[in-house]
């Protein structure tokens, strides 16, 4: 095992596929010899060369249509679109296009590409910059969704990424680019689709992905000190969800609460509690809480920021009440 | 121009014109599995001048009135058919219709139904070409109508940009539905276009399969020679409604009487008896032998099982052993 | 009370706002002399003239920007984007834009435009003409969501949509232009925000909206031949929801379905139900059940079609399941 | 050239300038709210050329580095600087920062984050005009990146094919990002670009205010005028990085140098002094007030108390009566 950084970990990926498969290729804006925007391709234009690594013009929706066509046709790419609120520009080729080419095309033909995109807060970078919009992806069928929370699923998960024969959004989180963790010295690939026991517990179960798990960890943690074991679940894979893993923990602690940065209202927060209240009904000790953003855009302002968005605090809050919690009596 | 040439022209259009002469009666027949079905008849010398110049190895993306594209390109007449009337015996299983229609073994990237969603898939194409050194040209079909989305600008600069190999064939019937290419845009060629991005234009007949082709044939030959893209504006007109039920009564039917004067088809016949390129028995051995075709593409397609139930559940992703 | 189509009581709705309110106007394909793709705006430019009824090149895009730029400045634009699909080339426009003005600029101006797009399947258009995206809508803050399903509620609801302050994205049906309802012949609002009691009942509640309010009561129909009541509510607005009435029917019902021809997952049902089993938690007889599109993408095959949609069956079966539902052994 | 014209466009150069020099001050004592911001630092002819044209009723859109725009347009420092630094006080509210940076009450339609995301806004505010007869023209600032984004090409068709009064104006700082202009799209003038639309291109120097003003004012004028829109480019330079931690490694420094060499203010201020229009004593009168102006504002927005807590959770929706 080695220490190494978010990026550092996601660069190590894109390179070892680089390197096994020269269909492997890259574009996407500012990704050469600036590196990205967020470090990740750092080099990687120096060791390939300007034909596996793209630096396109200011183009979203091409960048990503391109990366269709190019799948379409032989290739591998991997586009970076800087933030995923770019990718508003880009959803036609994402969903009209990539996530629907197979099955439209009567399965003649498959679009393995990866896109790239990174979401979140944390820097005060304003409504147009700090959106994590993984439902509307998750809403698509055709596409696979992954947010992964360690330097070690980054890795793992954009190597599979990479080697599915699907569209995958591959969603990182702006905070977490610089945060360390182990990453294992051998050749290996996590699987997409399977959720992650990140801390286990049998009181109660924090369902999380990508910088929330951390948030989880810590409530985990605060938690611990009042006698109270949070199991923390990390989905890494939004779509597929792992529903398997996710029931089989809450089945066994009775209560869940789900954090995201996303927005509350139709958040992926609320596909996992509807799916959990169907299979676990009469069950559970208590509703399925959603910590989310609450539904305001994000102010570009460090502070106020943090008022909209989930912490550990308000993670503790709410499973705090949801083990506390009692039914309410019947007031027809 | 040889014989054999003006064969192949005549016999591209006149299957694309019988083929979807055919599906209109399908069509009325009620016999098309989806009501998304455009026809390109007026427009066939396009479809034809532009594929006859490819080569088997090239691409080709395809838009919403696609037929004559995949026709010209080879497809086969009992599967399209079948695919319209949603047979499992079709290209796309029964599941893309008219509008999605689609052989990819021809080098066909497909029919698409998001006007303009297909020109980065073009690009893509193009540049997964240059950089893999697979000789390959690809070819962009588009109608007026995209040449105002932003994709249009957003592909044409990025293949000028990395020189790749595409060529981008405007088919300007002169109608996005109702919207007259006049109140569309600023009047202006399509080569003062393509002097936006460096890159060679050129305006053609599109009743001229002659012409289109050997415009398409040295755009081709320019992009596999390293030169980079080619934008084609082919002027041509939609003989009928956008779709079904559009009278077309945002037209003039004087505009409309003009252009019907310059039938492709019939304006290639004069000229080739003219020119001595074909006699009135080729033509009729043409005529007859796509009639056949055709007679046999919808006897194919009628006989053909229905798609069956599971085609709606298979194929939403590749199977993927890796992970 | 006149009985009129749906789009013939939008076409109304456009024209007394139009003659009421001199700043309204209306631009996008097709509209003009051909009267919009499903003929909703026929007439008004010969009525209204060019200035106030403009066709657009194809830019969807654009044609979005442009009415928020319009309404910055004192407009009142309603865009037409003919299908819901194509509105994937304007998300920057809606969302990063439309939906964030008000809030990111300081409160200084606001976005006054209505949206209205079609929408659903029915007419075996196909993966890229058949989606149902209100999902996408619902998950951003800033905007609100509008789906009528009666000619009645579509002219009040329009009418409310172009009087509001803030962007609305109205959403129509591709089967429902050619229904007949009663409309009221004096002028009169509905309120954007209430969901309505489409049929009382008191034994489940049947939770619809758009087109899937006929299915709703087409099942009522089918299950009260059995004796069952089915109370069945037509959201109308889907941002913001109305909960209030929602809780307050489930509460007495005790079993609710969420019907929508949007994807399964990640859909608006999901926000329903999972708020349902937060506040009523319980006080649920069987958990809340999602009849909605099944995560596969739509063919361009009426046959096929059909096997991927809701339809009445299925929520009949569904609604009966609910209601023998017993809860299953923990078996841990 | 008057003394007056010459005051104003030093003034606002000037202005730009040492509030920019300030943010960065700010911004590396750690004050400012947000970590968005750019700084437009040897761009400031071509804010001061553009607005200097405008009429008051005017509108005017603005890009993610649009201090400059602003401040050009008259917007008040003080309320600027507490925007940065996420005060009460700010325009908005502290909520929007340096890249959503607006005074609407001086038609300024926003800053914004998305590159070409503000073009279509632009087109509206003139269809607006157009419409209403608010004798208002539109000025659309952007940099060359937004150039190859498809909303760029969108709107410029639309404003030509309406005839809008709207003036598109790239200022052309050679790199989006670390992209430079010459590989993000063919070497290919604006005037040229703008003949794709059949509507008036102009290239200028936008390091001499007077220039910029010129082209400005004349593509107003003929946009008042109902003559419709006009496209302008404003080459010029950013003589720091694309924003905080940007060394700008991928430029050539000697490029960099060569740039520098053309600053705009210093030749401006030579220049006036050749010419006459202006002396030393004029120019240092007009440096220390506005020095006196920045002290003042950055004292106001310190001064000023941090946005409250409710500011995070207003102005969601705009309160609607109607229904
Ligand atoms: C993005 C998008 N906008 C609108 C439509 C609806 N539509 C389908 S074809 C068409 C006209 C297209 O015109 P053109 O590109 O000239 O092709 P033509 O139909 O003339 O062959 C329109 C508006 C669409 N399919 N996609
Ligand atoms: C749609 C979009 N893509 C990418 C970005 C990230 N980004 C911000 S500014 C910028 C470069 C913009 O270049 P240009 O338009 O030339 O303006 P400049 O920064 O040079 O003033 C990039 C890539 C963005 N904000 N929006
Ligand atoms: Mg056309
Ligand atoms: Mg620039």
């Amino acid at each position: 095992m080695t220490m190494m950084m978010f990026r550092d970990a996601l660069r190590q990926a894109l390179r070892e596929e680089m390197q096994r498969d020269p269909r492997v290729f890259l574009l996407g804006e500012d990704i050469g010899r600036y590196g990205g925007a967020y470090a990740v391709t750092k080099g990687l234009l120096e060791e390939f060369g300007p034909q596996r690594v793209i630096d396109t013009p200011m183009s979203e929706g091409t960048i990503v249509g391109a990366a269709v066509g190019a799948a379409m046709t032989g290739g591998r790419p991997v586009a970076e679109i800087m933030y995923v609120d770019f990718l508003a520009y880009a959803m036609d080729q994402l969903v009209n296009q990539a996530a629907k080419i197979h099955y439209m095309f009567g399965g003649q033909i498959h679009v393995p590409i990866v896109v790239r995109t990174q979401q979140g807060t944390g820097r005060g970078a304003g409504a147009q910059h700090s959106q994590s919009l993984e439902a509307w992806f998750v809403h698509i069928p055709g596409l696979k969704v992954v947010a992964p929370a360690t330097p070690e699923d980054a890795k793992g998960l954009l190597k599979s990424a990479i080697r599915d024969g699907n569209p995958v959004v591959f969603l990182e989180h702006k905070g977490l680019y610089a945060i360390k963790g182990e990453v294992p010295d051998h050749e290996y690939l996590i699987p997409i689709g399977r959720a992650r026991v990140a801390r286990p517990g049998s009181d109660i179960t924090l369902i999380s992905y990508s910088r929330t798990m951390y948030l989880a960890l810590e409530a985990a943690d605060a938690l611990a000190q009042s006698g109270i074991q949070a199991e923390v679940i990390d989905l890494r894979t939004l779509k597929p969800l792992d529903m398997e893993t996710i029931i089989a923990s809450v089945k066994h602690t009775r209560r869940a609460v789900v954090i995201h940065e996303a927005s509350l209202t139709a958040g992926l927060g609320a596909e996992i509690a509807s799916r959990l209240s169907e299979a676990l009904f009469g069950r559970l000790a208590a509703p399925v809480r959603r910590v989310a953003a609450l539904d305001i855009p994000l102010p570009a302002n460090s502070h106020l920021e943090k008022l909209i968005v989930p912490d550990t605090a308000r993670i503790v809050r709410a499973a705090q009440e949801t083990l506390g919690y009692t039914v309410k009596e019947t007031t027809a | 121009m040889n014989h054999e040439f003006a064969c192949q022209a005549l016999r591209h259009m006149v299957r694309i014109r019988l083929f979807e002469e055919r599906t209109l009666e399908v069509l009325m027949q009620g016999k098309l599995a989806s009501t998304m079905c455009h026809v390109s008849i007026g427009q066939e010398a396009v479809a034809a001048g532009v594929c006859m110049a490819m080569q088997p190895n090239d691409y080709i993306t395809s838009t919403h009135r696609g037929h004559g594209h995949l026709i010209a390109r080879g497809g086969d007449l009992g599967r399209m058919m079948a695919e319209l009337m949603g047979k499992a015996t079709g290209y796309c299983k029964g599941r893309g219709g008219s509008m999605h229609i689609t052989d990819v073994a021809l080098g066909h990237l497909g029919a698409n139904g998001i006007v303009g969603g297909h020109i980065g898939i073009a690009v893509g194409a193009a540049l997964w070409s240059k950089l893999s050194g697979n000789q390959a040209v690809t070819v962009c079909m588009f109608g007026d109508g995209a040449v105002t989305e932003g994709v249009f600008h957003e592909a044409l600069n990025m293949a000028a940009v990395y020189q790749l190999p595409a060529v981008f064939v405007c088919e300007n019937n002169q109608y996005a539905m109702s919207l007259p290419w006049t109140k569309a845009t600023p009047p202006v060629s399509f080569k003062t276009r393509a002097d936006a991005y460096a890159t060679p234009g050129v305006d053609v007949d599109g009743q001229d399969p002659l012409a289109v082709y050997c415009a398409a044939a040295q755009a081709i030959a320019h992009a596999r020679a390293g030169g980079g893209p080619t934008l084609i504006g082919a002027h041509t007109y939609r003989f009928l409604g956008h779709s079904r039920g559009d009278p077309s009564a945002y037209r003039d039917p004087e505009e409309e009487r003009q252009w019907r004067a310059r039938d492709p088809i019939a304006l290639f016949k004069a000229r080739a008896l003219d020119e001595g390129w074909l006699t009135p028995d080729d033509m009729q051995t043409i005529e007859a032998e796509a009639q056949r075709s055709l007679d046999e593409a919808v006897r194919f397609a009628e006989e053909s099982p229905a798609a069956p139930d599971e085609v709606a559940f298979e194929d939403v992703y590749f199977p993927t052993a890796h992970s």
